[in-house]
C-alpha cells in the first residue's frame, strides 16, 4: 500500500490539534502519546514511501490534492512533490524529528505544568507539519506557507519561556530578522512568477533549463532575492544575529529547529532552485562569499563563547555557512550531504548539551562545568563521537561531507574561499574540543550542591543520543568521495535527477574536476588541519586548564573583547536600525498620533458636543411633541406636493 | 337596501363611533366605541368584496386586540382622564392647527388625485376566498412565514416585558 | 366606481375622515392607551383606503396587504400593551405628559 | 328579491331562533331533573307533572322580580352587557345548516340561515365578540368579584378560542371550504371510499377531542366555569345581576351550549346527514332536521352530564391545559389532516 504524501504532514497537524485542544485537559500522558505518536506514525508513513523510493530511485512524483488559488492565468495547487531532494529531506526530518520528540518527553516532563507541556508539544507538532509542508511543497507558494509556518513555530518556541524577558525578546528578534528574509523570498517569488508565469517547481525549472538564454538576465536579481530569504532563515551574515539568541528556547527546540531542520531550509531552497542559481553566476558568487564569510566569522566568535549552547549555535551558523559555500560553488550535492550529516551530529550535540544542562539543573556556563565524563558516561561518549564528526575526523560523517565541500570549492578554482574553508575547519575542531574539554574533563568547577545532584539522563533522552551518535559515526558512508569508486557517492547518484542539465556555455556541471591524487591530498590536508586544531584545544584546555588561552587573550585584550562580544553586531544594529526606528516611532506617537490624529478626532468630538448641547433642548421626552413635529413635517410635505 | 346605502350607513357609523372614541374621556368607553367602529368597518369591507378581511377584522381586531386593550385597562384600572387646568395650551393649539391643515391638505389631494387615479371598474364578483388564499400562500408565502416569526417574537417579547420582576 | 356601485372617492373620503379623527386622538389625548387606540384607528383608515383601491383595481394584493397589516397590528398591540403594563407598574401613570424619562 | 323570497329568508333565519327560544326553558328543566337523577334526588317536581311547568314558573318569576342596578355601576354598559351576550349567542345560529336542501317549486332552499362562503369564520368572529358581554358585565358592575370573573372569562375564552379554531381548521382543511353546508356535504358520503367521505370524527378524533374540551371552556361550563366559580367569586361576572338581565345571561349560556353542540354535530358528526340517508322528499328533509336535532340534543345532554359529574379545575390548571396541551394537540391534528389531504385520503 502506498501512503499518500499528504498523510505525512497531516499527521503532525492532527497531533498539533489534539495537543492544542485536548492537551491541557487530558494531561501529560495524553500529550506524550499524541505528540510523539503522531510524529512516530508520520515517520513510519514517510519511510514506507521512502524505502522503495530509495531502492528504486526515480523521478519526481507530484501528488495534487486540490486547487488552491486560481486567478486568471495564475493558479496554485495544494500539491506535494516527492523527488530525490525532498525524499532526502523528509527522511531525516521525520526521523530526527521523532528522536527529538522522544527526547523531549524526558527533557520537559519535570519542568512544566500540564498546560506548558501541551503547548510545547503542540508547537513542536505544528513545526513538524510546517517543515514537512515546506519540504514536500511542489510550488513556491506552498513552500512559503511552510516557510512562514516554521518561522512562526520558531518564534513561538524561542519564546516558550515567555515569562523570561530575554526569551520573549529573543523570539521577537528571530521573528523580525526572519521577516527581512521572508520579504526577500516573497519578492523573489514574484520575480519568478513574472519571469516564468508559473510558480510550480517542475514547470519553472524545466522552462529555465529548456531556454536558459532567455531567462538568464533577470535571474540574477531573482536569485539574490531568494537568497536573501535563505539568509534570513539560515542565519547568514549579516542576518545571523537571531540564531544565537534563539538558544533561549528549550534545548530540544534548539536541536530540532535551530540546528537540524529549519535553519537548513535556506540551503534546501537554494538547492531546490539550483536550476535558477546556476543560470545566475553572479548570484552564485554572492552565495559562496556570504557562505564563506559566515563560516569563518561565526567560527571565530565561537572560540570565545562560554555558554555551551552559544558555542553550538555559532557552530551551527558556521556550518550553515559551509553549506552555502558549497552551493555557491556549485557543489550542491556536497551541501545537501552536509545538511544531512550536520543534522545528525549537531542534533546529537545539542541533545547532549541538553543532557548536561539537565544534569546540572539548568547551568549553561562552561566555566562552571568540568569533569562530567565519569558521571555522564552515555552523554559523554555520544557527545565525543558527534564532536569528532563535526571536527571532521575520518571516518565519521562530518569528515566526508566537509571534505566534499572543500573539494568542491577547490575544484571551482576559488583559492581564497578554499583557504577560508580550510581554516574554518581548523577553528571548528578547536572550539569544539575546547567545549568538550571544558565540559567533560578536568575537575568540576560548579558549586558542590549542584555537583552532588549530577545524574545521567533518563532512557528517553539517552536513546536518541545513542541513535544520533551512531548515525553521526556511519552517516558519512552514504557519500564516499569519488576516489572510492564511480558509484561510491550514493547521495550524489541519488540526487542526480534534481540537477537538470543546462546547456549554456560555461555552465556545464563539472564532473571529475579533481583528479584522485589531488583528492587524496586534499583529504590529508583537511584531516591534518582538523587534527591540529583538535590537539591544540586538547592541550590548552584539558591539559593546561585554559591558561594559554587566557594568556593569549590578555595579550590582545581589545581583539578578545571584540570577539567575545560577537563583533558587536547587535550593538551596531541597535545604533543603525533599532534606535532610529524607535525615535521615529516616538515622533509618530507624540506628534502625529497625539497631536494631529487625536487632535482631529477631539476637534470633531468637540464640535459634535457643542451641537448636541444646543440641540438637546429639542428632546423633551414627551411623545406628543414628537408626534406633533412629525405631523408638521407631513403637512409641509403634502403642501409641497400639492403646490408642485 | 342597496349596497350603496349600506356602505353609507356603515361608514357613517364608523366615523361617528370613531369620534366617540376620541372624545370620550373614559378609556373603556373609548375601546367600546372603537369596537363598534371597527365592526362597521368590517361591514364596509364586505361591501368592498373582501369578506375574508372583514372576518379577520372582526376576529382579530374586535375579538382579540381590543379585548386585550380592555383587559389591560381593567388590569391597570385606568381612571378617567381628569381635565387639568389647560393642558399645555400651546401644544394643544398647535396640534389643532396642524390637524386642520392636514385635513385640508388631505381633502385637497383627494380632490386632485384620489378619485381620478382609480381605474373605473365593473361589478366585482362577491369575494371568494380561494384566490386570496392562493395568492397568500404562493407569492406572499415568505412574508407569511416571516409574519409568523414576528408574531412569535411579539409573544415572547410581551411576555418578557410584562413579567413582574422577581423580588431579589 | 368600485365594487357594488360604491364610488372610490367615497371610500377614500371615509378613510380620510377616520384618519384625521385618529390623528386628532393621537395628538390631543394624554392617556397613552387612548393614543394607542387612535393609532389603531389610523391604521384601519389606511386599511380601508387600501381595500377601496383593491376593489377598484380588481386586485387581490390589496387584501393581502391589509391582512398583513392586521396581523402586524396584533403583534404591535401585544408588545405595546406589555410595555404599558410594565410602564404603569413603574410610574403608576399612563399620562404621556408625565412619562418623559427619555430626555436629556 | 320578491316578497316570497324575503319571507322564506325570514323563515329560514327565524325558525331556528324561535325553536331555540322555545326549547330553552325545557333545557333548564332537563338540566335540573338530570342533576337530580345524577345526584340521586328528585329535582323540581312540584309545578305540574314531573315539574314540567317549573320553567314557566321560573320565567314568570324572572319577569316579576325587581330589576336592581347597583349605584356605583356604569348604567349604560351594565344594561348593555346581558343583551350583548344574548345577541352574540343567538346570531351564531345564522350559519349552521339544520337540515337537507328543501325543494320548493324547483328552487333549492338549503335549510340554513345564511349559506355564506365564510360561515366558519363568521362563527368564530361572533364567538369572539361574545367575550364583550361577559367582560362588560364584569367591569360595569363595579364589583371586584364581577371584575375578576370578567377578566378570567375573557382570558379563558381567548385562550381556548385558539385551540378551538385550530382544531376546526382541520375540518376546514378536509372540506376545502369555510361554507358549513360544504362541510356537511363532505360528510354525507361513503365511509368506505377513498377519499373518505364519512363523519369527520373518525379521521379527526384528536381534533374532535380538542374541540370538545375547548367547547366546555368557551361556554364557561363545568369543569371550566372559573368565571363564575361560586366558591371563590360568588357568581362571577353576573353577581350583581338579577331578574330579566340575569335571565338573559342564563339564556346566553344555554344558547351557547346548544350552539356548541350544534357546531360539534355539524363539524364532526355529519350535521343533519346519516350514513346511507339521502333525503329528496319533503319527509326526508323533515327527517334530516330531526336527525340534526337528536344529535344536538345528545351533545347538550353530555354538557349537562359533565356538569354534574366532574369537579372544577383550578385557574392555572385551566390555562396550562389550554396552552400546553390542547393547542399543541390541535396543531398535531392539523398536521395529521394536512398529511391525509396531501395523500388524497380525505
Amino acid at each position: 500500500m502506498t501512503v499518500a504524501l499528504w498523510i505525512v504532514p497531516a499527521l503532525p497537524l492532527a497531533g498539533f490539534l489534539l495537543c492544542l485542544l485536548l492537551g491541557t485537559r487530558l494531561g501529560k500522558g495524553f500529550v506524550s502519546a499524541a505528540g510523539v505518536g503522531s510524529i512516530g506514525i508520520a515517520t513510519l508513513a514517510a519511510w514506507s514511501r521512502l524505502l522503495p523510493y530509495f531502492r528504486d530511485g526515480g523521478g519526481a512524483v507530484v501528488e495534487r490534492i486540490a486547487p488552491w488559488i486560481t486567478a486568471g492565468n495564475f493558479s496554485v495547487d495544494v500539491s506535494f512533490r516527492l523527488d530525490p531532494l525532498s525524499a532526502l529531506m523528509v527522511s531525516f526530518v521525520t526521523f530526527v524529528g521523532f528522536l527529538i520528540h522522544l527526547y523531549s518527553v524526558g527533557y520537559m516532563k519535570h519542568d512544566e505544568t500540564d498546560a506548558g507541556y501541551a503547548r510545547y508539544f503542540a508547537y513542536m507538532n505544528l513545526f513538524m507539519f510546517s517543515m514537512l509542508t515546506l519540504v514536500l511543497a511542489n510550488n513556491f507558494v506552498l513552500m512559503f506557507v511552510g516557510w512562514e509556518g516554521v518561522g512562526l513555530c520558531s518564534y513561538l518556541l524561542i519564546g516558550y519561556y515567555y515569562e523570561r524577558e530575554y526569551a520573549a525578546a529573543a523570539g521577537r528578534k528571530a521573528f523580525v530578522v526572519n521577516r527581512i528574509g521572508d520579504f526577500g523570498f516573497l519578492l523573489g517569488m514574484f520575480g519568478v512568477f513574472s519571469l516564468f508565469g508559473t510558480l510550480d517547481f517542475g514547470d519553472v525549472f524545466s522552462r529555465a533549463a529548456a531556454n536558459p538564454g532567455r531567462f538568464a538576465p533577470g535571474l540574477t536579481v531573482v536569485c539574490l532575492l531568494l537568497f536573501l530569504g535563505a539568509m534570513g532563515k539560515s542565519a547568514q551574515v549579516p542576518l545571523h544575529v537571531w540564531l544565537p539568541d534563539a538558544m533561549a528556547g528549550p534545548t530540544p527546540v534548539s536541536a530540532l529547529i535551530h540546528a537540524a531542520t529549519m535553519v537548513t531550509a535556506g540551503v534546501y531552497m537554494v538547492t531546490r532552485c539550483n536550476a535558477l542559481f546556476r543560470l545566475a553566476p553572479e548570484a552564485m558568487a554572492v552565495v559562496a562569499v556570504i557562505g564563506g564569510v559566515t563560516a569563518i566569522f561565526a567560527a571565530v566568535i565561537a572560540l570565545a563563547q562560554n555558554d555551551i549552547k552559544k558555542v553550538l549555535a555559532y557552530s551551527t551558523v558556521s556550518q550553515l555557512g559551509y553549506m552555502f559555500l558549497a552551493c555557491g560553488v556549485g557543489a550542491y550535492v556536497a551541501g545537501m550531504f552536509h545538511v544531512l550529516t550536520h543534522a545528525f551530529f549537531k542534533a546529537c550535540l545539542f541533545l547532549g548539551s541538553g543532557a548536561v544542562i539537565h544534569a546540572l539543573g539548568g547551568e549553561q556556563d562552561m566555566r562552571r562545568m568540568g569533569g562530567l565524563a565519569p558521571k555522564l558516561p552515555v552523554t559523554y561518549r555520544t557527545f565525543l563521537v558527534a564532536t569528532l564528526a563535526l571536527a571532521g575526523i575520518p571516518p565519521l560523517a562530518g569528515f566526508f561531507s566537509k571534505d566534499a565541500i572543500l573539494t568542491g570549492v577547490f575544484a571551482a578554482n576559488r583559492p581564497i574561499l578554499f583557504a577560508v574553508g580550510l581554516f574554518t575547519a581548523g577553528l571548528t575542531a578547536f572550539y569544539m574540543f575546547r567545549l568538550v574539554s571544558l565540559t567533560f574533563s578536568g575537575r568540576f568547577r560548579g558549586s558542590a550542591e549542584v555537583g552532588a545532584h549530577v545524574h545521567e539522563a533518563p532512557t528517553t533522552m539517552t536513546l536518541p543520543l545513542v541513535v544520533l551518535a551512531f548515525l553521526s559515526a556511519v552517516g558519512g558512508f552514504l557519500g564516499l568521495p569519488e576516489v572510492f569508486g564511480e558509484s561510491a557517492n550514493r547521495v550524489a547518484a541519488f540526487l542526480a535527477p534534481v540537477f537538470p542539465p543546462i546547456f549554456l556555455p560555461g555552465h556545464e556541471v563539472a564532473r571529475h574536476a579533481v583528479s584522485p591524487a589531488k583528492e587524496w591530498i586534499l583529504m590529508g590536508v583537511s584531516v591534518t588541519v582538523a587534527a591540529a586544531g583538535l590537539l591544540l584545544a586538547w592541550d590548552w584546555y584539558a591539559k593546561k586548564a585554559g591558561r594559554p588561552a587566557e594568556r593569549l587573550a590578555a595579550s590582545f585584550p581589545r581583539l578578545y573583547a571584540l570577539i567575545a562580544d560577537k563583533f558587536r553586531i547587535d550593538e551596531l544594529y541597535d545604533v543603525l536600525f533599532v534606535r532610529p526606528f524607535s525615535w521615529l516611532a516616538r515622533v509618530l506617537w507624540k506628534v502625529v498620533d497625539v497631536l494631529v490624529i487625536d487632535g482631529f478626532l477631539n476637534a470633531g468630538a468637540f464640535v459634535v458636543e457643542l451641537v448636541g448641547d444646543a440641540l438637546r433642548f429639542l428632546q423633551t421626552g414627551n411623545v406628543r411633541n414628537y408626534a406633533l413635529t412629525f405631523l408638521l413635517g407631513i403637512v409641509a410635505l403634502l403642501l409641497i406636493v400639492l403646490a408642485g | 337596501m342597496t349596497p350603496r346605502l349600506v356602505f353609507d350607513v356603515a361608514a357613517g357609523l364608523a366615523i361617528l363611533f370613531a369620534c366617540v372614541m376620541v372624545v370620550h374621556r373614559h378609556p373603556v368607553k373609548s375601546v367600546l366605541a372603537l369596537v363598534v367602529s371597527f365592526f362597521a368597518l368590517a361591514v364596509t369591507y364586505v361591501l368592498l368584496a373582501a369578506p375574508l378581511i372583514a372576518a379577520v377584522q372582526v376576529i382579530v381586531y374586535a375579538g382579540a386586540i381590543l379585548v386585550l386593550f380592555l383587559f389591560v385597562l381593567m388590569l391597570l384600572n385606568v381612571p378617567e382622564e381628569v381635565r387639568q387646568t389647560p393642558d399645555r395650551p400651546i401644544h394643544q393649539a398647535l396640534s389643532a392647527g396642524a390637524i386642520v391643515a392636514f385635513a385640508a391638505a388631505l381633502l385637497a389631494s383627494l380632490r386632485a388625485y384620489g378619485a381620478t387615479r382609480a381605474a373605473p371598474s365593473a361589478e366585482l364578483p362577491p369575494g371568494d376566498l380561494a384566490p386570496v388564499a392562493r395568492l397568500l400562500f404562493s407569492d406572499h408565502f415568505l412574508s407569511f412565514e416571516a409574519l409568523s416569526i414576528l408574531l412569535l417574537a411579539a409573544l415572547v417579547g410581551s411576555f418578557v416585558l410584562a413579567r413582574r420582576e422577581e423580588s431579589p | 366606481m368600485t365594487a357594488n356601485g360604491i364610488p372610490i372617492g367615497d371610500v377614500l373620503l371615509a378613510s380620510g375622515a377616520l384618519f384625521v379623527i385618529g390623528l386628532a386622538g393621537a395628538l390631543l389625548r394624554r392617556n397613552a392607551i387612548s393614543i394607542f387606540l387612535a393609532i389603531e384607528l389610523m391604521m384601519n383608515a389606511a386599511n380601508l383606503a387600501v381595500l377601496g383601491y383593491a376593489a377598484a383595481l380588481h386586485s387581490l394584493e390589496g387584501q393581502i396587504v391589509v391582512f398583513f397589516v392586521i396581523a402586524i397590528a396584533a403583534a404591535e398591540a401585544a408588545v405595546g400593551l406589555a410595555i404599558f403594563v410594565a410602564l404603569f407598574r413603574h410610574t403608576e401613570t399612563i399620562d404621556v405628559n408625565q412619562i418623559n424619562l427619555l430626555k436629556w | 328579491m320578491s316578497a316570497s323570497d324575503v319571507g322564506m329568508l325570514a323563515l329560514r333565519v327565524l325558525a331556528p331562533v324561535l325553536v331555540i327560544l322555545i326549547v330553552l326553558p325545557m333545557l333548564q328543566w332537563v338540566e335540573r331533573r338530570g342533576a337530580g337523577l345524577i345526584q340521586d334526588r328528585p329535582g323540581p317536581n312540584r309545578v305540574g307533572p314531573f315539574g314540567l311547568l317549573q320553567p314557566l314558573a321560573d320565567v314568570v318569576k324572572f319577569f316579576m322580580k325587581e330589576d336592581l342596578i347597583p349605584s356605583h355601576a356604569d348604567r349604560f354598559l351594565y344594561v348593555l352587557a346581558p343583551g350583548l351576550a344574548t345577541f352574540a349567542a343567538l346570531t351564531t345560529f345564522a350559519v349552521i345548516p339544520y337540515g337537507a336542501t328543501l325543494n320548493i317549486r324547483g328552487n333549492p332552499v338549503p335549510l340554513v340561515g345564511a349559506d355564506v362562503s365564510i360561515g366558519i369564520l363568521y362563527l368564530f368572529a361572533v364567538t369572539s365578540l361574545s367575550v364583550y358581554g361577559i367582560v362588560l358585565a364584569g367591569w360595569s358592575s363595579n364589583n371586584k368579584f364581577s371584575l375578576i370573573g370578567g377578566i378570567r372569562s375573557s382570558a379563558q375564552i381567548i385562550s381556548y378560542e385558539l385551540a378551538m379554531t385550530t382544531a376546526a381548521a382541520g375540518v376546514i382543511l378536509a372540506a376545502g371550504s369555510f361554507r358549513l353546508t360544504d362541510v356537511v356535504a363532505m360528510q354525507s358520503g361513503s365511509w368506505l371510499s377513498l377519499p373518505y367521505r364519512g363523519w369527520t370524527v373518525v379521521p379527526q378524533l384528536l381534533g374532535f377531542v380538542v374541540f370538545f374540551v375547548s367547547a366546555f371552556a368557551e361556554t364557561n361550563r363545568l369543569p371550566f366555569d372559573l368565571p363564575e366559580a361560586e366558591a371563590e367569586l360568588v357568581a362571577g361576572y353576573h353577581t350583581e345581576y338579577s331578574a330579566m338581565k340575569f335571565a338573559m345571561f342564563y339564556m346566553a349560556e344555554y344558547i351557547n351550549v346548544v350552539v356548541a353542540s350544534a357546531l360539534m354535530v355539524t363539524l364532526y358528526f355529519g350535521g343533519w346527514s346519516f350514513p346511507g340517508f339521502h333525503p329528496t322528499s319533503l319527509g326526508g328533509v323533515v327527517l334530516s332536521v330531526l336527525i340534526f336535532a337528536v344529535k344536538t340534543a345528545f351533545f347538550v345532554w353530555i354538557f349537562m352530564w359533565v356538569r354534574w359529574t366532574l369537579p372544577r379545575f383550578r385557574y392555572d390548571q385551566l390555562m396550562r391545559l389550554g396552552w400546553k396541551a390542547l393547542l399543541p394537540l390541535a396543531l398535531l391534528n392539523l398536521f395529521w389532516v394536512a398529511g391525509l389531504v396531501l395523500w388524497n385520503a380525505l
